[in-house]
């Protein structure tokens, strides 16, 4: 689960766990490179299509995140779908507030994910602590404090559409991923 | 299979230094592969069709962004299971967490050997076909106590725990259900009750039509079936709302991608059965599929068999995605008070039409009023 | 539990069950019941008073700073100098939008209404900085002395006036405080 | 229900439920002692979303709270807003215009019917039923988009004002709102068709989790969790503020339609009704909306005299009174928040003994439960 440098994946953020045995295929010679490209492509493609997010609310964030996957904006469409169980999800959509007491169980949810694994803050709350940055005593001012953060949206909360950009992104950021066949 | 290798081996030449028993096997590895290639392909779309329908039905659309409209959807989705990373809990107990989808998955698989899916297309049409089906597929419980036992988790725990009591206590409605099919047949063999339902009586050949007592077998087997399947309103094992995910909650990866296949899988098994034993299976209405050359007879009858297959699953995720979930001593209830009774009493009901009518069925007979 | 009531059980399932499944057949029938926004394509159509990301017009602002006293996140820092001409020069003006909770409390308060909501709302970003809005893209040190600058040299100037009717070392003293009065300015950075 | 549980030896599991969890609403955590199924104590542990309102509430000035107040209850924002601006006017008595009031009382119906939807959606999708969660939300989508209309924003509106509202219906709101009362009223007979009366889902509520009237009221429940149990108490109608007294609505109880009295089917029922008479509080205010001004003369650097006011809504999870003290300064000296929610998690653990985990998930989603309005 750690990063591993020989692995050549890029640090940090999300981690894009390149399994061991592919990563030998850097050694076998300029051809290898041009399969190895496609096979990042496929990899990455299959990985950005199918991103199933966890089925994790605190607060009002939850609620758009809940009206984006229902039918007026139908996430499903971008083969996002909501599991319950942090093994089964790729994507840790921390919709809401995170105050101190619910730190802990967010990291620990984070770690119970399967790599590689991505995660976006949705909204003030989950961004910087939002409303609550200058007054509370007991909100943890951005998620980014607890686990590394791929996507950043703004909005409180965010529409649905913005959601759903910052989806987009993500997929981007995916497709750019080197997995397999990186410079060791 | 020795048969066919026997005939094999007397039509090519090039086989006949070959010993028997390879050719056998060579048959068995490659009608298992030719199985395990459709029933992949099946549970893939499945899935995807399952997503296609809740959209449909819930007013919204469902993939349509992965390849054209959606339909690589499937293939996303197993690439992503299979390159996932795999974890095994560090207090599970690790041989029986990797044994238990294999199981599941070979229970709903090993059960595809059996299905009738054309005059000739049958990997091996066993005397005992339904009793194999329902022994095969008995193997899920074990595959899913399994998981659940060794996931050290609470909520699998319990997920094992329901679907233990769940799927042993339906296995008997179901198979009462299903053999007035096998009483009007006079054959286990799933291929012999599909060809006593053939005849030039059209759809009224059917099982279904047959008496009021084998109708109600139809409706009786479909629901105690949902029920063995674990799908909703069944679906307590893996009940999302009370167990988070039931019986897989710490399965990661491709070890989850099998019980996600094994259910579509079971979906199939129960269509496929439902359509062999009351619909008719592959006959085609008022035609003989049988009496066309070989190639086109089979691809007919196997497209009608499909047919009706995939009907009888859209039906199963219609019901699925509108009926709320029973709660565990409902569920029981539902069994042993209301599906038991009934199915025996439907067995006894056929049995006694059997015997008085001399096995004729009500199309039949009227049908004979018309000379 | 009698027959009948037995049989009402089972009656009354099997009713309901087909009343349900008829409504969710239509729905997954009927083509004009999807109401799904396919939305990179597709959008809604944000209506005009829409809260979405905050933006100034930096010509119209005056830097009264009322924004920033209503603000209840402080999600608006602003900085400022006071200019040649007694007006408030503005040295930055950031606004927070990952900290921002879109209330709209800013632009009921802003005098000169250079403070609005755009219709804007989709600006994920890869990186917590990229949330903060820098409305003037210069930097806000160089802003700063370039206003000491001016304001020393008008400081100079009326000085220089001054120093026509009074006496050359009061003049020199005033030109010193002057410059003491500019470096103060310089920002801390 | 009872279950016999001295025939075998068992033993007795401890089981987290929460904080992520898909049927706890949030990030409520529930903990489970269980004999099998059969729940022998639930113990709520909330706190989880403890973002210390109240003592914001302190810290920043009285206009300044009002969007905080639609982080309290997200799925009830004008509620809570209205609630706010109702009780910092009756401290500092201040007269309200009465088209603001209207628009009020049209904007606190819609947020309840948008409310409730939620709770109807959400309960059904904890019963399994997933699609009527999605239908619920189809329909809730288009009161945001009317509260979109009206004040700029889908869930957090800010709307109300100390002294009115932050602005008039934009030309052509009444008349969408009309539109979608016509809209959503058959809708309600389609979900009862659907799922309310379903033989499963009447058979998962009726008789679980039954609270009789006196004890509602001795555990201090509100709203809908009270009425549920036959207790005709409605804060619009027993202590009428603002403009409702000039409505005919009726006040839906629970009368043990599919079971006895109290029980999770009736609040569910409830529910449902309410948003039936809401449809007509609406259509009633849109019919009879003054003209005139929405906005009273407020000071803008507002410091309301020295006292105290304690003023109690009628909100979709029940009652939200807002005890607020002044010292006469811009902020409020002290200022407590009187949930529902927060009354619902005391009854909880008395009413889940001797129920099965499904039924927890039942009683959670029947008293319609949120967390920012628990933890605050």
């Amino acid at each position: 689960m750690s990063h591993d440098p020989a692995h050549g994946t890029p640090p940090g953020k999300g981690g894009a766990g390149a399994s061991a045995p592919f990563v030998a295929s850097a050694a076998l010679g300029p051809e290898a490179h041009v399969m190895v490209g496609n096979a990042d492509l496929f990899v990455n493609w299959a990985r950005k299509s199918s991103l199933w997010y966890l089925l994790f609310a605190t607060a009002c964030c939850g609620i758009e995140l809940m009206q984006a996957g229902a039918s007026r904006y139908d996430l499903d469409r971008f083969g996002a779908v909501f599991r319950a169980t942090p093994r089964q999800s790729d994507l840790l959509l921390v919709a809401g507030t995170i105050t101190h007491k619910m730190a802990d169980r967010v990291k620990r949810l984070y770690e119970q994910m399967p790599e590689p694994k991505y995660v976006i803050a949705m909204g003030s709350c989950a961004n910087t602590g939002g409303p609550f940055y200058k007054d509370s005593y007991c909100v943890v001012k951005g998620v980014d404090l607890l686990i590394p953060v791929d996507v950043y949206i703004p909005g409180c909360p965010p529409r649905p559409e913005a959601l759903i950009d910052g989806i987009m992104k993500l997929q981007k950021i995916i497709m750019q991923r080197k997995n397999y066949g990186a410079k060791a | 299979m020795e048969a066919l290798a026997r005939s094999l081996m007397n039509a090519v030449p090039l086989l006949a230094g070959v010993p028997l028993w390879a050719v056998t096997l060579l048959l068995i590895v490659a009608a298992a592969v030719v199985i395990l290639v459709f029933a992949l392909t099946f549970e893939g779309v499945g899935s995807l069709v399952l997503r296609k329908v809740a959209g449909d039905i819930q007013a919204r659309i469902g993939p349509n962004r992965v390849g054209p409209n959606g339909i690589l959807q499937f293939l996303a989705d197993g690439v992503k299971l299979v390159l996932k990373e795999d974890i095994i809990p560090a207090n599970a107990d690790r041989l029986l967490f990797k044994l238990a989808p294999y199981f599941v998955f070979v229970g709903s698989f090993a059960a595809f050997v059996v299905v009738p899916f054309g005059v000739g297309l049958i990997a091996a049409d066993l005397n005992i076909g339904i009793y194999y089906v329902m022994a095969v597929t008995s193997l899920v419980v074990v595959g899913v106590l399994l998981a659940g036992w060794a996931s050290n988790n609470k909520w699998a725990l319990l997920g094992g725990m329901r679907a233990a009591a769940q799927i042993v206590s339906y296995e008997i409605p179901v198979g009462m259900a299903l053999i007035p099919a096998v009483l009007v047949a006079g054959s286990l063999s799933l291929q012999d009750i599909v060809r006593s339902q053939g005849g030039l009586l059209g759809i009224f050949g059917w099982n279904l039509f047959h008496n009021p007592f084998s109708f109600f077998s139809f409706f009786l087997y479909f629901t105690a079936a949902q029920a063995e399947t674990n799908q909703t309103p069944f679906d307590l094992p893996e009940a999302e709302s009370e167990l988070v995910s039931g019986y897989n909650v710490e399965y990661s990866g491709i070890r989850f991608g099998l019980f996600f296949l094994a259910e579509f899988g079971d979906m199939f098994i129960v269509a496929a059965l439902a359509t062999a034993c009351f619909l008719g299976g592959w006959n085609v209405p008022f035609f003989h599929a049988a009496t066309l050359p070989w190639i086109w007879g089979n691809l007919l009858s196997l497209g009608v068999f499909l047919a009706k297959a995939f009907t009888m699953v859209l039906i199963m995720m219609w019901v699925r995605w509108t009926l709320p979930r029973l709660r565990v001593d409902q569920l029981m209830r539902m069994a042993w008070k209301y599906l038991v009774p009934l199915t025996f009493i439907n067995l006894l009901g056929v049995s006694l039409w059997l015997l008085v009518f001399k096995g004729k069925g009500i199309p039949a007979m009227i049908a004979s009023l018309f000379g | 539990m009698g027959l009948k009531e037995y049989m009402n059980d089972i009656v009354e399932a099997v009713t309901t069950t087909a009343k349900g499944m008829r409504i969710t057949a239509r729905y997954g029938v009927d083509p004009k019941e999807e109401v799904t926004l396919q939305y990179p394509e597709e959008r809604w159509e944000i209506p005009a008073g829409y809260r979405g990301f905050l933006n100034n017009d930096v010509k119209t602002c005056t830097a009264c700073t009322m924004c920033v006293k209503v603000c209840p996140v402080d999600c608006i820092s602003l900085e400022s100098v006071r200019g040649a001409d007694k007006k408030m020069v503005l040295a930055s003006y950031d606004i927070n939008i990952g900290r921002c909770m879109y209330c709209g409390l800013c632009v009921e308060v802003c005098p000169p209404k250079s403070l609005k909501h755009t219709s804007g709302y989709e600006m994920a970003s890869v990186a917590r900085g990229e949330l903060i809005l820098h409305f003037i893209a210069e930097d806000a040190a160089e802003i700063k002395a370039r206003v000491a600058r001016q304001v020393a040299e008008a400081a100079v100037k009326a000085e220089a006036a001054k120093a026509a009717d009074l006496s050359s070392d009061l003049s020199s003293e005033a030109a010193r405080a002057a410059k003491e009065e500019a470096a103060k300015g310089e920002p801390k950075k | 229900m009872t279950v016999r549980t001295d025939a075998l030896p068992t033993q007795e599991m401890t089981i987290n439920m929460g904080p992520q969890h898909p049927s706890t609403h949030g990030v409520l955590r529930v903990i489970l002692t269980t004999d099998g199924e059969v729940v022998t104590r639930a113990v709520p542990d909330v706190g989880y979303l403890h973002r210390g309102l109240e003592k914001i509430g302190e810290r920043v000035t009285y206009a300044q709270f009002m969007p905080f107040t639609d982080r309290l209850d997200y799925l009830a924002a004008m509620n809570c807003n209205c609630a706010w601006a109702w009780a910092v006017e009756k401290l500092a008595k201040i007269e309200v215009p009465e088209r603001a009031e209207y628009l009020r009382v049209i904007v606190c119906e819609l947020n309840r019917i948008s409310s409730h939807l939620i709770a109807f959606g959400s309960y059904t999708a904890d019963m399994g039923a997933f699609t009527p969660f999605l239908y619920a939300i189809r329909e809730r989508e288009r009161v945001n988009d009317l509260f979109e209309m009206l004040c700029g924003n889908r869930l957090t509106y800010n709307y109300a004002r100390v002294g009115g509202v932050s602005g008039d219906a934009p030309p052509g709101f009444l008349e969408k709102t009309k539109e979608f009362l016509d809209y959503f009223e058959p809708k309600l007979d389609e979900y009862n068709n659907l799922i309310s009366y379903n033989k499963i889902f009447v058979h998962r509520l009726a008789n679980v989790a039954v609270i009789p009237a006196e004890e509602a009221v001795a555990y201090g429940l509100t709203g809908p969790n009270l009425r549920g149990s036959g207790v005709p108490f409605d804060l619009r109608k027993d202590e009428p503020y603002s403009v409702y007294p000039k409505f005919d609505f009726k006040v839906c109880v629970g009368t043990g339609e599919r079971g006895t009295p109290g029980d999770c089917f009736d609040r569910y029922m409830v529910r449902i009704n309410e948003m039936r008479e809401s449809v007509r509080i609406v259509r009633q205010a849109v019919a009879r909306i003054p003209d005139g001004p929405v906005m009273a003369k407020v000071p803008r650097l507002f410091k309301p005299p020295a006292g105290e006011a304690y003023f109690r809504s009628e909100c979709p999870r029940g009652e939200t009174g807002i005890y607020l003290i002044s010292d006469g300064s811009v902020n409020p000296f002290r200022l407590k928040i009187r949930t529902g929610s927060f009354v619902a998690m005391n009854i909880f653990e008395k009413v889940t003994r001797g129920l099965m985990i499904a039924d927890i998930v039942a009683v959670i989603g029947s008293l319609d439960i949120i967390l920012p309005e628990i933890d605050r």
